[in-house]
């Protein structure tokens, strides 16, 4: 609630943030500004829970035998991890934050299609949390996030159904937003900004939105499910009464693989928007970048099975998963090399957003590589379950989705506080960060390598360097997070007044106030050319 | 142990081909990621902001060049499918006469059973140089065979067999992980992998406790459980006579012929209802629970040897 | 941009030709048909699932885009059915690893 | 699904160009929501799809326990209230505000009688002892019933009889709700010919439950053939 008590500015304009205060113009808004807001609170809330279960693992696994805790609770801190992590941060941060913020102005429309159905997506997502939250308090839960049958419905006596009830109800809220970004993009565009005129972001939000619809319900129906075996004991996964366990991943990952895509596709999106804006450049390929997103976030669907090559699924369906997670590698390729051809011969400034960018890059492409072990079958047999497993995944996850979403904060920062952070400090936090994250994670596809299993609460110590490396690298890494939060609330009150269009970027939000009125616009905009429109005839879009 | 500190021991038949696709993706990871590294520095140097008017012109896109970064990692990601997939359908299936070694994981700790009757736990004796077959089962959740050495690992499921194979080409002793997580302990559930030279191996296996082997124990299981009250050799009990039944067509209630195979016998203990032998009532109890995985391997391996040993018993069971 | 109005005799058309599916396939289950009486029922519910898709929700009138997003939908479940399916079809493909597979009795010393 | 009070048109919210975007917002919307019902019941039904495959004969048999009339009545029961919910949108449309209350009331005492029926049918469950889980204990002709076909996984036929027509239920309980507001709504003259889409919605949503069913019937009720 820290920005509801924002100093109201004798002579600023009217603006979303000043417009009415008190607590009730915050919880019972429909507006998307402030709805946005309402999630940057709640995730950045969640991200420091994640991320203290991160620390305290870290600190724990700095010696064989286990430096701090019990293994079952070393068990419960990464479960919780996880947990929190994926279905209360990463799923929700750019979307439910940013794309909540920017979508409505970057169409050129007053709110989303549905401003009910988003306070209420909030709400839902609060619930979930409360549950998640519960079940952290009342004893934790150790399954890990992935839940596996029979474990979890018949094995762990922890709080799995508090936390299947947290991921069940949170779906929910995912589904909302995504339904109210599909019908935004499609029926709510302003006059004259066609499908192809659009910002990338924009492509990348409506794959993301594909996603969320399409995928999250089975996500739901499976964690009911899970929670009825739970319950009742009566077969569904359960080997011993004749379930399959096997059928508990696949539609565990029918969800959970794509979910990757939600988190990643949103950050490409800024991406894209970040390097237009800092090289003044149109994106090279448009719209083989923007197809590229709907073509990762349909082929992301057929992937999942590659999670499975080690279960005793079929060879031939492992065989047909893996092509298919080949293929999903290519759309992603031909994103990195348009950016980085956007560069060429660009007018490129340095701004923290562009330095989260090129971290961006940067780490995804190893991430992405690092992916092509695990979808070829053979090496697949090695490392699955290992700690290279873990590293892949916290590159594009962390490496990538949280540096886009710290990349697309710091671009929108002004937009949405209407005040400007310390740039130096964001560019030493950048380089911070980024080092730190390299310094944690690149260790663990070692350690992978060498055969160490990943959710070990302690581990032979010939391990031993290689753990303290990723451990001092966190350290590092968790610093490097701290100090954006700092100067950004620093910001909120003392920062200097930030004008309409600060980077000088093209899109319709730029053109209006920062920060924007309530109704975004004083008169619905009309779009006259390409996004991106950063030549030299000085266009008339910004 | 590991004195090469960037790679595990590459200590059976197949590691050095998994490694060989592993240094080839690594090239790939390190070649491209270097490409795109130095290509933005060079960009971001050369094309840096030099006045804040600058308007670069924007250029649309190359369709050439899209085409060309479409199908060079089309081609490489071809190749590494076909290169993987071939050898990983190589190393699928164990060649013959592999010697068989019976694995059963449970919470947390791996029960191992050789043919011979010797019993360990949380290590597997195996010789050198000779195709070792596991087949692998669960007594509770999900775990995982994984030697890191011997770049095998498989999934050992409640309730069914995975199997995986390989041959030591190394003497020494080896980490054997549980690679799935399986609860608390789940850390703790490790174990060794001890190679020996064949003379030495043949030793150990005759020397040590001489346990009984597998068909001795499951035939006392089969008494002390009172599975012979009902099911007497002469047929004449309550239950079929399981003489002569090994690995042949048994007919059903529902009609429907089924092979008493293992998954049969399985079956027929563990949820003995689900399928009724022709002249037969459902009242044998569930044996769920009351058997663990090795005992009920004992049985079955029991009940194969009276299929095998026996002759084929008159005809006096079909109706 | 609503639909047109639909007469209300079409409508009670439609519900009776569903109320006759109902009956057939209810009366199909009562003859042996085998395997087929699984896809003779399906095919029924497909049929009755099409015309209250098309009449009652108004499919028949409404724009392309709501035309592809359904068609989307079904064809979203059919790759997870299909996918999965491949799976459990294929796994007896290689040969199922039994208790003691290679067949050969373990031999004792 | 969207109101605003002070608008020009009646029934417009502030963030529209006007009715018609509005309109065409509010179907984009609830197709894109029954696309995730789709996926929702499609995640149990893929389940179903297996084990009816791996375990056909123990379905087969759990099958026989259900009583196919009641079924087949229900099935029309619900496509009746189908019509009358699509008559009701179609009064909403003509302006004709009675019909359009009479429709909604009809609809929901249809599905209220499909409910019921469900209730009676669940009670038949627990008296026959057929319920995992809760009480499970099949007997005398019950069990020679389930017998053949496997009574342990005639228990995963029985969790997903319950699992699909106890999900089917909810919606439907829920559908009655969204029903009971346009009753309200339109007795207050909520809707005009060029506003009717909340029927509209909340019969694009009915008619879903509708179709489920029409898979729920076959798929549960006639498995195996009652020749």
């Amino acid at each position: 609630m820290s920005t509801a008590t924002l100093e109201p500015r004798v002579h600023a304009p009217r603006n979303y943030l000043n417009a009415d205060y008190g607590w009730k113009s915050w919880l019972f808004t429909l507006d998307h500004k402030r709805i946005a807001l309402l999630y940057l609170i709640s995730v950045t809330f969640f991200f420091l829970v994640g991320g203290s279960f991160a620390v305290l693992m870290r600190i724990h696994l700095t010696e064989p035998q286990g430096a701090l805790v019990q293994p079952e609770t070393y068990n419960k801190l990464f479960t919780l991890h996880g947990v929190i992590m994926i279905f209360f941060f990463l799923i929700p941060s750019i979307p439910a934050v940013l794309g909540n913020f920017l979508v409505p102005l970057m169409v050129g429309a007053r709110d989303l299609a549905f401003p009910k159905l988003n306070l209420l997506s909030w709400y839902i997502y609060i619930v979930g949390g409360m549950f998640t939250l519960y079940s952290a308090i009342a004893g934790g839960v150790d399954t890990g996030w992935t839940f596996y049958t029979p474990y979890s419905s018949t094995y762990s006596n922890t709080q799995v159904t508090a936390v299947a009830i947290g991921v069940f109800v949170t779906g929910f809220s995912s589904i909302l937003t995504g339904l109210n970004f599909i019908v935004t993009i499609h029926k709510m565009r302003c006059p004259g900004l066609t499908w192809f005129r659009m910002p990338l972001f924009l492509w990348s939000m409506y794959a993301t939105s594909l996603i969320m619809v399409l995928g999250t319900p089975v996500l739901a129906i499976t964690i009911f499910l899970l929670a009825l075996e739970h319950l009742f004991h009566v077969g569904i996964f359960s080997p011993a009464l004749g379930g399959d366990p096997l059928l508990f991943q696949h539609l565990f990952w029918f969800y959970s693989h794509p979910a990757v895509y939600i988190m990643i596709l949103p950050a490409m999106g800024v991406v894209s928007e970040i390097i237009a804006c800092f090289s003044r450049k149109r994106i090279f390929g448009y719209s083989i970048v923007a197809f590229s997103s709907v073509a990762i976030a349909v082929l992301g669907f057929l992937v999942w099975g590659h999670h499975m090559f080690v279960t005793g699924q079929s060879v031939f369906a492992g065989l047909i998963f893996s092509l298919l997670s080949f293929l999903v590698a290519i759309p992603s390729a031909i994103k990195v090399f348009n950016w980085t051809a956007t560069l060429y011969k660009g007018s490129i400034s340095y701004e923290a957003p562009m330095l989260y960018a090129m971290g961006f890059i940067g780490l995804f492409t190893m991430g992405g590589l690092t992916g092509l072990f695990l979808a070829s079958l053979a090496t697949d047999v090695h490392l699955n379950g290992t700690y290279f497993v873990v590293a892949h995944f916290h590159y594009i996850m962390v490496g990538g989705a949280v540096m886009g979403y710290l990349g697309g904060i710091h671009f929108w920062w002004p937009k949405i506080s209407g005040r400007k952070y310390p740039d130096m400090w964001a560019g030493i936090a950048a380089v911070i960060i980024f080092i730190g994250f390299n310094l944690t994670f690149f260790p663990q596809f070692i350690l992978g390598y060498l055969g160490m299993p990943r959710r070990y609460a302690f581990y032979p110590a010939e391990f031993q360097v290689l753990n303290v490396m990723s451990s001092a690298g966190a350290t590092v890494l968790g610093v490097g997070y701290l100090i954006p939060l700092i100067y950004l609330i620093w910001s909120m009150r003392y920062g200097p007044i930030a004008e309409p269009n600060p980077w000088g970027a093209t899109g319709l939000e730029w053109t209006t106030a920062s920060p924007p009125p309530t109704e975004n616009f004083a008169e619905i905009p009309v779009v006259t050319e390409e996004a991106y429109a950063y030549g030299p005839k000085e266009g008339s879009g910004d | 142990m590991q004195s090469m500190p960037f790679q595990p021991e590459q200590a059976s038949s197949i590691a050095k081909s998994v490694d060989e696709l592993y240094l080839f993706l690594t090239l790939v990871t390190v070649f491209f990621s270097a490409l795109i590294f130095s290509v933005i520095f060079y960009f971001m140097i050369r094309y840096r902001r030099r006045s804040p008017d600058e308007r670069p012109k924007p250029i649309e896109g190359n369709f050439p060049l899209e085409v060309l970064w479409t199908t060079i990692p089309t081609l490489i990601v071809a190749v590494i499918f076909v290169w993987s997939s071939m050898l990983y359908f190589k190393n699928a299936e164990a060649p013959k006469g592999s010697m068989e070694i019976f694995v059963t994981g449970k919470q947390w700790m791996w029960k191992v059973e050789h043919p011979e009757g010797q019993r360990e736990i949380n290590e597997v004796h195996v010789p050198l140089g000779r195709p070792v077959k596991l087949t692998m089962t669960s007594e509770d959740v999900i775990h995982d065979f994984f030697v890191p050495a011997f770049r095998v690992k498989k999934d050992v499921l409640p309730g069914r067999y995975t199997s995986l194979w390989f041959t030591a080409t190394k003497v020494g002793t080896f980490h054997l992980f549980c690679a799935q997580y399986c609860g608390a302990f789940h850390a703790g559930m490790i174990g060794s992998i001890i190679v020996q030279e064949p003379d030495e191996f043949e030793r150990w296996l005759a020397g040590g406790t001489p346990g009984e082997s597998m068909e001795q124990a499951g035939e006392k299981v089969f008494q002390s459980s009172g599975c012979s009250t009902c099911h007497t050799p002469d047929g004449a009990g309550l239950g079929p006579s399981l003489l002569g039944v090994y690995g042949q067509p048994v007919k059903l209630t529902t009609g429907e012929t089924v092979t008493a195979d293992d998954a049969y016998i399985r079956e027929s203990i563990l949820l003995p209802k689900a399928k009724i032998v022709m002249g037969y009532t459902p009242i044998m109890p569930t044996f769920q629970g009351q058997l663990t995985e090795e005992q009920l391997n004992d049985v079955i391996a029991y009940i194969r040897a009276l299929g095998k040993s026996q002759p084929k018993p008159k005809e006096e069971g079909k109706q | 941009m609503s639909h047109p109005i639909v007469p209300q005799k079409t409508y009670i058309l439609v519900f009776l030709c569903l109320i006759g599916l109902t009956i057939l396939t209810t009366g199909v289950a009562f003859i042996d048909l085998g395997a087929f009486n699984t896809v003779a029922a399906l095919v029924i519910a497909f049929a009755k699932m099409s015309l209250v898709i098309l009449f009652f929700m108004g499919v028949r009138s409404s724009s392309g885009l709501v035309r592809i997003i359904l068609i989307a939908g079904f064809f979203w479940f059919a790759l997870l059915v299909a996918f999965t399916m491949t799976d459990y079809h294929t796994r007896t493909w290689t040969p199922v690893p039994q208790a003691w597979s290679s067949g050969a009795p373990p031999t004792h010393p | 699904m969207t109101d605003a009070e002070s608008h020009a048109e009646k029934g417009m919210a502030h963030q529209f160009e006007d009715l018609d975007q509005q309109h065409d917002a509010d179907m984009l919307g609830i197709w894109v929501f029954l696309i995730t019902e789709i996926m929702f019941f499609g995640g149990v039904f893929a389940a179903y799809a297996i084990y009816r495959w791996m375990y056909f004969s123990a379905f087969d048999g759990g099958s026989h326990i259900l009583d196919i009339r009641l079924g087949a009545a229900n099935t029309i029961v619900l496509l009746g209230s189908s019509l009358t919910m699509v008559l009701s949108v179609r009064a909403a449309q003509t302006g004709n505000r009675r019909s359009t209350v009479l429709f909604l009331i009809a609809t929901m005492i249809l599905g209220g009688i499909f409910l019921g029926v469900k209730g009676y049918e669940y009670h038949q469950k627990f008296v026959e002892h057929v319920v995992p889980g809760l009480d499970w204990a099949p007997e005398g002709k019950t069990l020679a019933l389930l017998a053949p076909g496997g009574v342990q996984h005639a228990q995963i036929y029985f969790i997903f009889y319950f699992a699909m027509t106890g999900l089917h239920a909810i919606h439907m309980i829920i559908g009655m709700g969204l029903l009971l507001w346009l009753v309200l709504r339109a007795r207050k003259d909520a809707f005009t010919p060029h506003y009717f889409a909340p029927v509209e919605v909340v019969g694009l949503y009915w008619h879903f439950v509708d179709i489920v069913w029409i898979f729920l019937f076959p798929l549960l009720y006639l498995i195996g053939g009652r020749y």
